[in-house]
């Protein structure tokens, strides 16, 4: 490849960014340098160039200055790369003539010294000024995107994508691990600040799931493989055996009935080990779908083949249990995928000196949830497990959160569930309690003033941290009672508050297999362990991988409104890929000078995506350039030098290296 | 140059993984040595040994190269070719006289802002100490 | 007028108010940069360590109003009080803290401050067996309990001795009471390691 | 096979805490494990060098360390907390911080003593759970226990930052040496607490008021005796049962013990040469648990 066509006239714009650049950087005398540059026939400083009249400032210059390159240093290409080749080309310049500077991120946000960031400022805009004169003229693809969603995960954040997505037209594969839908939201009992029920507000959705034609529900399922890309993903799910079948059973429950065991003795996960189950069973009386399980663990037909059966006698003409059943797996095409995939809830045994596990009226958020719920395993009852009613109850909130031991985050639905339960639980028994925060955050709509309505419930707001749930008695008064002892910072002492019952306000935290399921889709992790999103504001449901969303609390913890706010943005983003109906690739893909090409074959063991063929008779290889993603690991390994990139052409790196070290 | 020697680092960082590490440093306002000069390439796989050898022998203090985390790359396993070049690379840059701390390769992850600082602050400390190189002549390399 | 400036001194006394001028940010900053007091700023004030220290409850200054003042800058209220010397170094607070603050190394930091500024709180008997302590090893390169106590009884209250009369006897009967006073052979070269790090 | 450990007795050894060396040799003598003390061995300088100056400090426990690793030994042996935890502490502050390897290795190289180097400080307690184990102990066990149910007390300084001792919140090893030997010990929620350590000398009304909360407490657990780790806390528990009973008014007289005294006398070391009349506390009980004529085991279950 040679310099493209005629003389290269270029265009070098800095951007103020506000004070975020030109705080730093010099942005004046990097302007004043760039004018000095080879070919640079224009070189100005703006305080935004990404605002309309940046822009246009751009295609001014390349209208009245017949530029043919263009240079913006500003901001990471990531940000703003895509506006600016927006700017060339509505200037009529072809968008790929542009290079970018990384000022902001890689040089006036991380350097405190001002001379070197503009000296590092100055290398990187010459560096790009010789790399852009090696740019060319490119085309993009389009990549079909087929209109079938796959959303991952069937709490509210997958059932609301789900529907808002069926509810247009498209068909949705819901896939959810669980034998029901619904989620951490269907064991809750109320939801804040409302106080409306967690059950009237989900189940109607989740049989609307289950009822919508556009939606397949595939529950005790998990997906295994994902190939492919946007626009055309493959994806393998495996299906449980849950040992009836689904289009069979009508739900009557007789089987469980008739179940041997004739009463229930295994933990029951749906109420966090609360109640019993049978090994036949179904989640919760509104589980979705309406289909029992078996348990093979504990099902006695399972483990010694000498069960008289019962279940199936009562199923009778219906014959929708099949002991026989075995693991399945679904292969479907799906053009976009979101995952809902969830959090779980921080496990409280993590911090010892709590006490949960060792004094039985310990209790998490979530065992609570399910005291006070009407459905729950005590009808709604909050008793002890020894069947008390307690007089005092604590709350101790931040337990998982905002610790260096622990978890490091702000799990932000802690504080206002830990409200809710001190409302619901004062509302059940009368009891006296105890609220114990480093903080109260109620940033949420309706929150502060439901906080304000808890102070005038006279619930009792002590502002420490938790020392320690303790068993050992100071005084008379703690006798068989649970200690919190704690400081009461506001009122400047140390206090020992016996009480009957204690609720830790465990934080949210990525699920166990996040690692295996950000792998699965290609997709990467913050540092606390939650699913990245491609930029925090502007990208909050994307992923750096296109075609995959993120809703609900795998990005993060939050609470209820926020995740369906977040489905709904989910489900749009991966509708308006659909209906576009195509979407246009990078074009950085590699190609082979034939004439060049040795036919060593090298470069056709490098590619991963088989993108790479060799033509027996010519003995050369050609790359398919549809199945080309642009990583350039051939280029590198081509022993020739006979493979190149569109975008990264050895030329333009070289250039590059070039330009940073030729010291001016 | 200043009478402290500062040390110019060519630095490739693939665009998934350690570019956005970069990036995330600075929207978090994570302040490191401004020796480096980052070059973005696609994938740590199209670092081809001919760029770092350029780099030196244009007067480069050092080189850098930024990968997905084995396992996590973008493009399945460019990290991977590029270790086994890495490999080879580091021999032969040795053999032209270049102290190994000058040539360097790490898994730094979009969630790693703060690995970036470490990484950069710790390999300019190094080759600080290294001093400047005196650039080999380019028949060497070429 | 005299009675009027006497009035005026009395609430001066009194003050709980406190001017920005007496706070000393150039010392807070010092203090966090000593070893095992890094995290001080990032103290987030939620009282872990004042409800887990087994003396807070006799403490002036809770553990966590100490850090809240020293990252503040008011030094002669951190360095006069008597929390830093009832401190008996057990790290509860270390391990529990969420910010994992050695909290019992800021402590130390100030102790060893109201030492070399003098501002520990006279005739408190903790600072007092601290210093007999550290002389009693610099000269004999062993510490011996029976000779410590007598020493310090004396800088601060002999009284108490009659006090201590019974457990002595307790210890001398079941023979744990050792009247010699242990010394290493290399104490010469001890103190010539040590020399040079007189402080005070 | 005999296992020889390097020794550092540290200072209370040799006064109050007599019985607690009698006691670990003989142990250790019957578990034929040697214990090689350590030549001319200084103070660690406790809490109280931390409090005046810090240089030094470290520097009295570098001194002891590198005149380990001069007499050729590789691990360094201390029953005492407060210098298990100031030697441990040393060795992690001059890990992390190059200043203070700094100040102690300057000091080192001028009095020629070799650099502070890989010396493992070793507790008696993981020392018999991890090397020796609790399957070993065992099947050495010739005495039953007679009494009734103790509490571990481990005190504060054996769990906490830098030591590997066991968990800092709810440690458990001590309990499962004696358990091994058929010792039934309660859970202790005060396992941890501080015995204020040398506040009994110096606040005395506060030092004993936090004794008599975990002799109270253990008591109230229904504990028979107490049995600790530590020098300090055995001396304070002990010495001021007297002046609890006087003050308090409760009938107190509750024998602590050191947790080799008892190991060692389940393994049969012989009631004197285990330091055991060295109580202050509980003696007459001791009498009844320690009888010279305990019958011996032949199969210990």
């Amino acid at each position: 490849m040679s310099k493209a066509n005629g003389d290269i006239r270029i265009g070098v714009y800095v951007c103020h960014c506000g004070t975020n650049i030109s705080a730093v950087v010099d942005v004046k005398s990097l302007a004043a340098y760039g004018a000095t540059l080879p070919n640079v026939v224009v070189s100005r400083e703006y305080k935004y160039l990404c605002s309309d009249p940046g822009q246009d400032l751009i295609r001014q210059d390349i209208a009245e200055r017949k530029l043919n390159r263009v240079v913006v240093a500003s901001c990471s290409p990531h940000l703003h790369e895509q506006t600016f080749r927006n700017a060339l080309a509505t200037g009529g310049l072809n968008p790929f003539f542009l290079q970018m500077v990384n000022i902001r991120e890689q040089d006036s946000w991380v350097t405190e010294d001002k001379q070197a960031a503009t000296r590092k400022a100055r290398d990187l805009v010459r560096a790009a000024a010789r790399r852009v004169a090696w740019n060319e003229s490119l085309e993009r693809d389009r990549i079909p995107i087929h209109p079938a969603v796959m959303v991952v995960g069937g709490g509210i954040a997958g059932i609301h994508a789900a529907l808002t997505l069926a509810n247009s037209g498209k068909h949705v594969y819901l896939v959810e691990r669980e034998p029901t839908i619904g989620g951490h939201m269907a064991q809750f009992d109320k939801t804040f600040p409302t106080l409306d029920c967690a059950a009237c507000i989900l189940t109607p959705k989740m049989s609307a799931v289950k009822s919508h034609k556009n939606i397949t529900l595939w529950t005790y399922s998990e997906v295994t493989q994902v190939d492919g890309y946007v626009g055309n993903f493959k994806v393998k799910v495996r299906r449980w055996p849950r040992y009836i079948k689904e289009d069979l059973c009508s739900g009557c429950l007789e089987c469980l009935k008739a179940c041997v065991y004739k009463e229930a003795k295994f933990p029951d996960d749906f109420n966090v080990g609360l109640a019993k189950r049978k090994p036949i069973y179904i989640s919760f009386p509104q589980a979705v779908p309406q289909v029992p399980v078996i348990d093979p663990e504990t099902c006695i037909q399972f483990k010694s083949g000498k069960c008289k059966k019962t279940c199936i006698d009562a199923c009778g003409e219906r014959h929708a249990i099949s002991l026989q059943m075995e693991e399945k797996t679904e292969e479907v095409e799906v053009g976009n995928i979101i995952l809902a995939t969830g959090s779980q809830p921080f496990d409280a045994r993590r911090i010892p000196y709590y006490g949960y596990g060792v004094y039985p009226n310990v209790y998490t958020a979530l065992e609570v949830e399910r005291l006070v719920n009407a459905s729950g395993p005590t009808g709604g009852e909050v008793v002890l497990r020894d069947g008390r009613t307690p007089k005092s109850v604590a709350i101790v909130h931040c337990v998982g959160s905002r610790d260096e031991g622990t978890n490091r985050w702000c799990s932000r639905v802690c504080c206002m569930y830990s409200l809710k339960l001190a409302h619901l639980i004062k509302e059940h028994t009368g009891a006296d309690i105890f609220n114990f925060y480093i903080d109260i955050r109620t940033p949420g709509k309706g929150f502060e003033e439901f906080y304000q309505k808890l102070l005038n419930e006279r619930v009792h707001f002590v502002r420490g941290r938790v020392a320690e749930v303790t068993d050992w008695a100071l005084d008379p008064s703690e006798e068989n009672k649970l200690v919190i002892r704690v400081e009461d910072t506001l009122a400047g002492i140390v206090r020992r508050i016996p009480v009957d019952m204690v609720v830790l306000s465990t934080g949210l935290e990525p699920q166990a297999d996040a690692e295996q399921v950000r792998r699965l889709f290609n997709i990467t992790c913050a540092s606390g362990g939650f699913f990245l999103e491609r930029h925090p504001k502007l990208a909050p449901v994307s992923t750096f991988t296109d075609g995959i969303f993120l809703a609900g609390c795998c990005q993060g913890p939050k609470d209820i409104p926020d995740t369906v706010a977040q489905a709904g943005a989910a489900a749009a983003e991966a509708l308006a890929l659909i209906d576009a109906g195509f979407v246009e690739t990078e074009p950085n893909a590699a190609y082979v000078m034939e004439e060049v090409c040795s036919g060593c074959k090298t470069c056709v063991a490098m590619c991963p995506f088989s993108a790479i063929e060799f033509l027996q008779e010519e003995r050369k290889a050609r790359i398919n350039q549809a199945k080309c993603k642009g990583c350039g690991t051939c280029v590198a390994a081509c022993p020739s030098g006979s493979i190149y990139q569109h975008l990264f052409e050895d030329q333009q790196i070289f250039e590059e290296i070039e330009g940073i070290l030729t010291n001016a | 140059m200043p009478e402290s020697f500062e040390p110019k680092i060519v630095a490739f960082f693939c665009n998934w993984c350690t570019y956005l590490a970069a990036d995330l440093a600075g929207t978090s306002r994570i302040k490191y040595a401004p020796n480096t000069r980052v070059v973005r390439v696609m994938c740590s796989g199209r670092v081809d040994p001919q760029f770092v050898l350029d780099a030196f022998a244009k007067g480069a203090d050092g080189v850098l190269i930024g990968g997905c985390h084995p396992g996590d790359c973008h493009y399945q396993e460019g990290n991977y070719k590029a270790l086994r070049r890495f490999v080879l690379l580091k021999r032969l840059v040795k053999q032209m006289g270049i102290e190994e701390e000058r040539l360097r390769l790490e898994w730094i992850s979009a969630a790693e802002g703060e690995r970036v600082k470490t990484v950069v602050n710790d390999m300019v400390e190094k080759v600080r100490a290294l001093g400047p190189r005196v650039p080999a002549r380019r028949k060497e390399v070429a | 007028m005299k009675r009027l400036k006497a009035f005026w001194l009395s609430t001066e006394m009194r003050r709980k108010m406190k001017f920005q001028r007496e706070a000393d940010p150039l010392w807070a900053q010092k203090i966090a940069e000593r070893p095992g007091c890094e995290g001080l700023f990032s103290c987030l004030q939620c009282g872990t360590c004042s409800g887990t220290c087994p003396l807070s409850i006799y403490m002036d200054f809770a553990p966590r109003r100490i850090i809240a003042l020293v990252r503040e800058g008011f030094k002669e209220d951190a360095l006069s009080c008597q929390t830093i010397w009832l401190c008996a170094s057990c790290y509860s607070c270390a391990v529990h803290c969420p910010r994992q603050i050695h909290i019992t190394d800021v402590m130390y930091s100030l102790k060893r401050e109201a030492i070399q500024e003098k501002l520990y709180p006279r005739h408190f008997p903790i600072p007092v067996l601290a210093q007999e302590f550290y002389k009693m090893v610099r000269r004999k390169g062993r510490s011996s309990e029976f000779w410590l106590v007598l020493r310090m009884a004396f800088r601060t209250n002999p009284m108490q001795l009659l006090g201590m009369a019974g457990t002595g006897w307790q210890l001398m009967r079941t023979g744990r009471l050792r009247l010699r006073q242990d010394r290493i052979e290399k104490v010469k070269e001890l103190q010539s390691e040590l020399a040079g790090r007189e402080v005070g | 096979m005999a296992s020889t450990y390097g020794y550092f007795p540290g200072c209370s050894a040799r006064g109050t805490g007599v019985a607690y060396e009698e006691s670990l040799l003989t142990l250790f003598r019957l578990l034929n494990l040697s214990l090689d003390e350590l030549k001319d061995w200084n103070c660690c300088g406790a809490t109280s060098y931390m409090s005046i100056d810090e240089g030094s400090a470290f520097l009295l426990s570098a001194r002891n360390l590198s005149r380990a690793r001069q007499a050729g030994h590789r691990e360094l042996v201390t029953p005492c907390s407060a210098c298990y935890l100031v030697l441990r502490k040393t060795q992690d502050y001059a890990a992390r911080y190059p200043e203070i390897a700094k100040s102690v290795g300057d000091s080192l190289v001028a009095a020629n003593l070799p650099p502070l180097d890989s010396v493992t400080v070793r507790h008696p307690m993981e020392v018999l759970y991890n090397d020796v184990g609790l399957e070993r102990i065992k099947s050495k066990v010739v005495r039953h226990w007679r009494g009734g149910r103790v509490a571990c007390y481990y005190g504060c300084q054996l769990v906490r930052p830098f030591a590997e001792a066991d968990r800092p919140h709810d440690p458990t090893r001590m309990d499962e040496l004696l358990q091994a030997v058929g010792v039934p010990t309660i859970d202790y929620s005060l396992k941890t607490k501080c015995c204020g350590g040398s506040l009994t000398g110096t606040i005395h009304e506060v030092g004993v008021r936090l004794n008599y909360i975990l002799l109270k407490e253990a008591a109230r657990k229904g504990a028979e005796a107490i049995v600790t780790i530590c020098p300090l806390c055995q001396y304070n528990l002990d010495a001021y049962q007297g002046e609890i009973r006087k003050h308090a008014g409760e009938p107190l007289d509750m024998p602590v013990f050191f947790f080799t005294q008892i190991l060692g006398w389940a393994l049969g070391g012989d009631a004197r040469s285990l330091g055991l009349g060295r109580a202050i506390s509980g003696r007459r009980s001791i009498e009844e648990w320690f009888s010279k004529h305990a019958e011996e085991v032949e199969s210990y279950v």
